[in-house]
């Protein structure tokens, strides 16, 4: 009942609202003229309001898809049957908005070409996140064999000592999966002694130990062929080690919906999954606008406020 | 009554009507439901309790705050425990344990005890101080620290130094050059044109110079050299804006994800 | 003896991993080194736990101010270790015993992960995008000249992602294309902010190994110090 | 070595070739493959051989031992069958196998498809000698005959030759910081520029103490296995010990166990040499929470119930540094900040009163520990700058000169190749 007052009410709702905004915006140039002090948590509701909005209003936008995130992949797409592919999760509940599209896309496009994918993760939150990433691929793919298709050696602690001894032994970190099963009796780890077994590594992380990590520990001394999934604050960041120490890289939720759009091309069937990051790239856009809105304002009264100041000295 | 114990009711009634809101009782896995109404209600409860802190410290945000706190410590212990202990410890060091644990037995190792005597020598920390017991700690640090010291070195030195000059060395001043005369009558500007490719190779290889000569410690930034290092510094600012700008964009995405979960998840007014 | 054997650990070990890398039979010294790395790691979690509830234990006996939220502290510090140690609810368990997924979806230590610190993570991180617009109405004013290079460069990439930006220089002939918004933005994050980028790694590189090494000599040992004698 | 293990060569060979010749066995039979073409002639030619076509062997068997290892690997190369992927013999891959020099019969160690002619066997034993067999074979099961290997014995060798160059440049680097602080501990004098954010230390804590409110210390939220955190542990030394001459109060809550336990030895050395070992407080340092945002949402609390004066944040930050410092600054908090994390930095230098860039927080360190030794490491430090502008500089003239995507003038090529080799760029 109340679902359907609010989206009876939605259209006149929403013209309200957008007018209210429009107005608000107003009344925030016109202070930022008159060099009157915006309070922050005003900055924050408009902030709250503009995401809100933006979220209720289900805006999509498309994406243009760039070489750096192509690269990926092409190189999943250039795999064959049943070669092996190492998806490391390095993230937690909180940057999951960004990389949990990356990983979803990267698994689904695997299990569509009969890669066989180990997971595992650096971060003691990955665990949860692996959980979660499988079940979301399963949606799709709902007769995955754990063993024969997937399996999951899980975390351990201790960042760069484990990626250093995992570049050269697999099983001296990880001797069995995550419930204690040896890998020796697991199809998709058969004959993967070190990183460089796997025909390309894909790490999805937001922080340390994460890719930056795995180029200076695995890649530099095993030779590996990786590619990644970044948090956009660390994406800049990783621009030097790309593309000699990595292949491809996905930034953020926009390299995300690259991603999909890319799966989408390719595999129609994707078509009716979930598209999270698209989802996302709308009211970013429109958080941007308002971003570079406020960057303005903020520069008009400082320049305003600094010509008053030369008049009146 | 006083307010102190009044708010915390309140709140508790509040929230199992939320959670009465969202039971739907039609599914047959009647425990499982009972999980969704209770995790969607509680994220967003949560939820609300730190965005509550924006508009100033309260009650609501400092009970958020030290339960994340207590719950999260909780949490890497038990990951801890599960994934190095039970997993890779143990079945090196007593059959009898890993099988308790369910873990396969891989062998004795008898230095494994080692690390085991490093880590319980740390945990002698957590004795009273009057004990003046806790020096012997720093036998732990000490090896914590050196190990990584030591990946340290060789790491930065091949992936952060090394493979970074190669990768700079190896841009031409002049690429794909054929003659100037050619260079001249194709001039264009498009980005993927030869000017802009030798003007990206300038500005990497100038970049990176002027970059290194403002970390120069050991010189006075005076004269051509004080110049080399202010173009350093304005390097490194329109680096700095650049991740800025990119970085805005993760940011926001978080914010659209938890409003997601709010409106979606929560309160159901989108599909 | 207190002040030479962890500068001899110090010297020791982080010698062994440094050399195990240009001498081949070293290596499995230095994975054996790197193993204890990580089984420590795990005492590391337990002193923090320990700490916090000895800090909380302490809050509560001597009823500092906030005492009852260390209640709350160590409520959901004793539900969440039972329902890790003993993985209870974990519906593997029927048929692997201890051997189960700690995560396994349906357990009870991650529906409470999904359920309180999940959501707690994610919002705390998401104050970010309300921090973010403060600091750029507060902070991102044209004061100087490095600071206008920052503003521009940051209003670039902005710009490129926005449809603002690419309608805005749209009418640009290919042959000028560089300077599309959207190009630019992208040339300022793949080139320009490459070099700086690459600059501060280097320098960080040559910093990190110094430290490193005034570390493994024994010539920083601040994080050793204590006068314990 | 008596248990058959995951290592033992035949568990991790045989499934990976069934599985090979089962997979080409599917692509070569149905018509529409990526082998369309190659089937249809085999239909042509079998009409007219009617026979299953043995291909021809693969040539010239080397074994060498593998270079730069511990005696476990041998590199096994040979010539491709003139057959490999044409026409009617069609050979689909290599079997490798290989025998003990006492042994009499071969086993199977790897296979390979077509088109490549080498494999690195590994799991060997130290001295022992070695013999290879390689055989190939075709889509339709066919096996050519087989080329037998030289002998060959495994060595051990006792550095990395392929290190060669990062072990001199490790030299050069390290030997110039040893040289300088060995320079600097005979007390010759020596220039160091100034640091903006390091001469507002003092001043930020004077003024807390003027206010009479607390300051507050991060030390960044990694545990002491990061180099930053011990920097950030050397400057709070530094600073602890003024705070104990002021007579001021400082706070350090940790996000690591064992930062906790680095910074109360750190403080209370600090508070030793100061004379106040009395006014110590082990609680105002302590451990919070692994968790990031947890320890975040802890610190907020802080900042906004303690209030202080002033804010350190120096280690290694990560999506915090915003949140602490906007924080911080709404408390109207002095901050001085510093990291070597490129991501935060922008956000440090917008919100923050100094901030120490990327190198410059270990150099910090360096600086404020008074020690003439750890100051002259920083002159080693630029030795390692000059070497990778001269190598930039050098190699960039020779790209342009001598490279593919340069002017491409063979005598510079060379040159360029091997000096590109030197900092381990390969094709």
């Amino acid at each position: 009942m109340l679902l359907a007052v609010t989206q009876g009410l939605g259209p006149v709702f929403s013209w309200f609202f957008w007018i209210t905004f429009a107005a608000g915006l107003g009344w925030l140039l016109w202070m930022s003229i008159t060099g009157r002090e915006v309070e922050r948590r005003i900055i924050f509701l408009f902030m709250g309001l503009t995401v809100s909005g933006a979220v209720l209003a289900g805006i999509i936008l498309p994406v243009q898809e760039t070489t750096v995130v192509r690269n990926v992949f092409d190189t999943i797409e250039g795999l064959s049957e049943g070669d092996r592919v190492l998806l490391s999760l390095d993230y937690d509940p909180s940057g999951a908005p960004e990389l949990e599209p990356m990983a979803k896309a990267v698994s689904q496009h695997c299990f569509e070409k009969k890669l066989k994918i180990c997971y595992m993760t650096l971060w003691g939150t990955g665990g949860a996140m692996i959980t979660d990433v499988i079940a979301l691929a399963k949606v799709d793919f709902p007769d995955l064999v754990y063993g024969d298709d997937y399996c999951n050696v899980g975390y351990r602690a201790g960042n760069e000592a484990v990626l250093r001894v995992i570049a050269s032994d697999f099983r001296k970190t990880f001797p069995t999966d995550v419930s204690g099963t040896s890998l020796d009796s697991l199809s998709v780890m058969n004959g993967i002694l070190n990183c460089a077994d796997f025909k390309y590594i894909v790490a999805i992380g937001s922080g340390r130990p994460g890719i930056k990590e795995w180029v200076e520990y695995v890649v530099e001394p095993s030779g590996a062929l990786m590619g990644s999934g970044a948090a956009a604050v660390s994406a800049p960041q990783l621009y030097p080690y790309y593309p000699q120490q990595m292949n491809g890289m996905m930034g953020g939720s926009k390299g995300a919906s690259e991603y999909e759009k890319m799966l989408r091309r390719v595999y129609p069937k994707f078509k009716s999954s979930r598209a999270q990051a698209t989802e996302i790239m709308g009211p970013q856009t429109v958080a941007h606008v308002f971003l570079m809105l406020l960057i303005v304002f903020a520069n008009i009264s400082y320049f305003l406020a600094k010509k008053r100041k030369g008049a009146s000295a | 009554m006083n307010r102190k114990v009044l708010i915390p009711i309140a709140s508790i009634i509040v929230f199992i009507g939320f959670v009465l809101l969202k039971l739907d009782w039609d599914g047959a896995d009647r425990t499982h439901e009972l999980w969704e109404a209770l995790e969607v209600t509680a994220g967003g409860f949560l939820t609300l309790m730190i965005f509550s802190f924006l508009y100033k410290d309260n009650a609501f945000y400092k009970f958020a705050e030290h339960l994340y706190v207590g719950i999260s410590a909780a949490y890497w212990m038990c990951v801890g425990f599960w994934s190095n202990l039970a997993q890779q410890a143990i079945p090196h060091l007593s059959q009898s344990l890993s099988e308790a644990l369910g873990q396969p037995f891989l062998g004795y190792i008898w230095h494994y005890w080692i690390p085991v005597a490093l880590g319980l020598i740390l945990l002698t920390r957590l004795l009273p101080e009057s004990m003046k017991i806790g020096w012997i700690s720093k036998w732990t640090l000490a090896f914590i620290v050196a190990s990584t010291a030591g990946l340290f070195i060789t790491a930065n030195l091949q992936a952060n130094f090394i493979a970074q000059i190669a990768s700079t060395m190896s841009l031409p001043l002049l690429p794909d050059w054929t003659g100037f005369g050619d260079f001249l009558s194709n001039f264009d500007l498009s980005y993927e044109g030869q000017f802009v490719k030798m003007f990206s190779n300038w500005v990497i290889i100038i970049g990176v110079i002027s970059g290194l000569v403002y970390f120069f410690f050991s010189k006075e930034h005076t004269g051509w050299f004080g110049r080399v290092s202010r173009l350093g510094i304005w390097v490194l600012m329109v680096t700095f804006g650049a991740a800025f700008g990119y970085t805005v964009m993760g940011r926001v995405s978080l914010l659209v994800g938890r409003l997601t979960f709010l409106f979606r998840d929560w309160a159901g007014v989108i599909g | 003896m207190k002040r030479t054997i962890p500068i001899l650990i110090t010297f020791i070990t982080g010698g062994i991993i440094v050399l195990a890398e240009f001498i081949p039979p070293w290596a499995i010294l230095r994975e054996h080194v790197l193993i204890y790395f990580q089984i420590i790691a795990v005492f590391a979690f337990f002193l923090g736990g320990g700490s916090l509830l000895k800090i909380n234990c302490q809050k509560v006996v001597r009823k500092r101010e906030d005492w009852q939220f260390a209640i709350v502290t160590l409520v959901g510090f004793f539900i969440m270790l039972a329902l890790g140690l003993f993985k209870m609810g974990n519906p593997e368990m029927v048929d692997l015993g201890f051997a189960a997924d700690l995560n396994a979806s349906g357990s009870w230590f991650k529906n409470v992960f999904d359920a309180v610190k999940a959501p707690l993570s994610a919002s705390m991180y998401s104050l970010l995008a309300f921090f973010i617009a403060s600091a750029s109405y507060r902070a991102f004013r044209a004061k100087n000249s490095d600071a206008t290079v920052l503003l521009v460069s940051a209003f670039i990439i902005l710009l490129g992602q926005t449809f603002v930006g690419v309608v805005s220089t749209g009418w640009m002939p290919e042959w000028m294309s560089f300077f599309k918004v959207e190009n630019l933005s992208l040339w300022l994050l793949a080139k320009a902010n490459l070099a700086g980028q690459r600059a501060i790694l280097i320098g960080i590189a040559l910093g990190i190994i110094s430290m490193s090494l005034r570390v493994i000599l024994g010539i920083e040992r601040t994080h050793l110090s204590g006068g314990d004698e | 070595m008596s248990q058959p293990n995951q290592n033992s060569p035949f568990c991790k060979i045989f499934p990976t070739l069934l599985s090979a010749l089962f997979l080409f066995t599917i692509l070569a039979s149905s018509p529409k493959t990526l082998f369309a073409q190659d089937a249809e002639t085999s239909v042509i030619d079998s009409t007219l051989e009617n026979l299953v076509p043995i291909p021809a062997r693969p040539a010239n068997v080397k074994a060498k031992d593998h270079v730069y290892d511990i005696g476990e690997k041998v590199d096994v190369s040979w010539e491709l069958s003139p057959d490999d992927t044409t026409g009617l013999r069609n050979v689909v891959g290599y079997i490798i196998s290989r025998r003990l020099d006492t042994a009499s019969d071969f086993d199977s160690v790897g296979a390979v498809f077509s088109r490549i002619a080498s494999l690195t066997d590994i799991g060997l034993t130290k001295g022992e000698s070695y013999q290879y067999a390689v055989t190939a074979y075709t889509s339709a099961g066919a096996v050519s005959e087989t080329s037998v290997s030289n002998s060959v014995t495994t060595e051990q060798e006792w550095f990395d030759g392929d290190k060669f160059w990062q072990v001199l440049l490790l030299v050069i680097i390290a030997g110039s910081v040893a040289y300088f602080i060995y320079h600097a501990k005979k007390g010759k004098p020596m220039f160091l520029r100034k640091i903006a954010g390091l001469q507002a230390v003092e001043e930020a804590i004077g003024r807390a103490t003027e206010m009479g409110r607390p300051i507050l210390f991060i030390p960044g939220i990694h545990d002491m296995d990061d180099v930053q955190t011990i920097a950030g542990m050397t400057i709070l030394a530094k600073v602890a010990k003024q705070v104990a001459e002021y007579e001021s109060r400082i706070f350090v809550p940790t996000r690591a166990s064992l930062a906790m336990t680095a910074a109360r030895e750190t403080v209370r050395e600090a508070y030793m040499t100061a004379g106040r070992i009395d006014a110590y407080r082990s609680d105002d340092i302590y451990y919070v929470t692994d968790e990031q945002f947890g320890y975040v949402a802890a610190v907020n609390g802080i900042m906004t119930r303690d209030k202080p004066a002033t804010c350190f944040y120096l280690g290694a930050f990560f999506a915090e540094s915003l949140i602490l410092a906007e924080t911080g600054n709404s408390i109207g908090a002095i901050q001085i900040a510093g990291t070597a994390m490129p991501a935060q930095l922008p956000f440090f230098v917008a919100a923050c009163d100094y901030t120490l860039i990327g190198e410059e927080l270990f150099a910090a360190s360096a600086y404020l520990s008074e020690d003439p030794k750890q100051m002259g490491s920083l002159k080693g430090q630029d030795v390692g700058k000059v070497v990778a502008m001269a190598a930039i500089l050098i190699g960039a003239v020779l790209a342009t000169l001598g490279s593919e995507e340069g002017m491409n003038i063979e005598t510079f090529n060379s040159a360029f190749h091997a000096f590109w080799g030197v900092f381990g760029g390969g094709e």
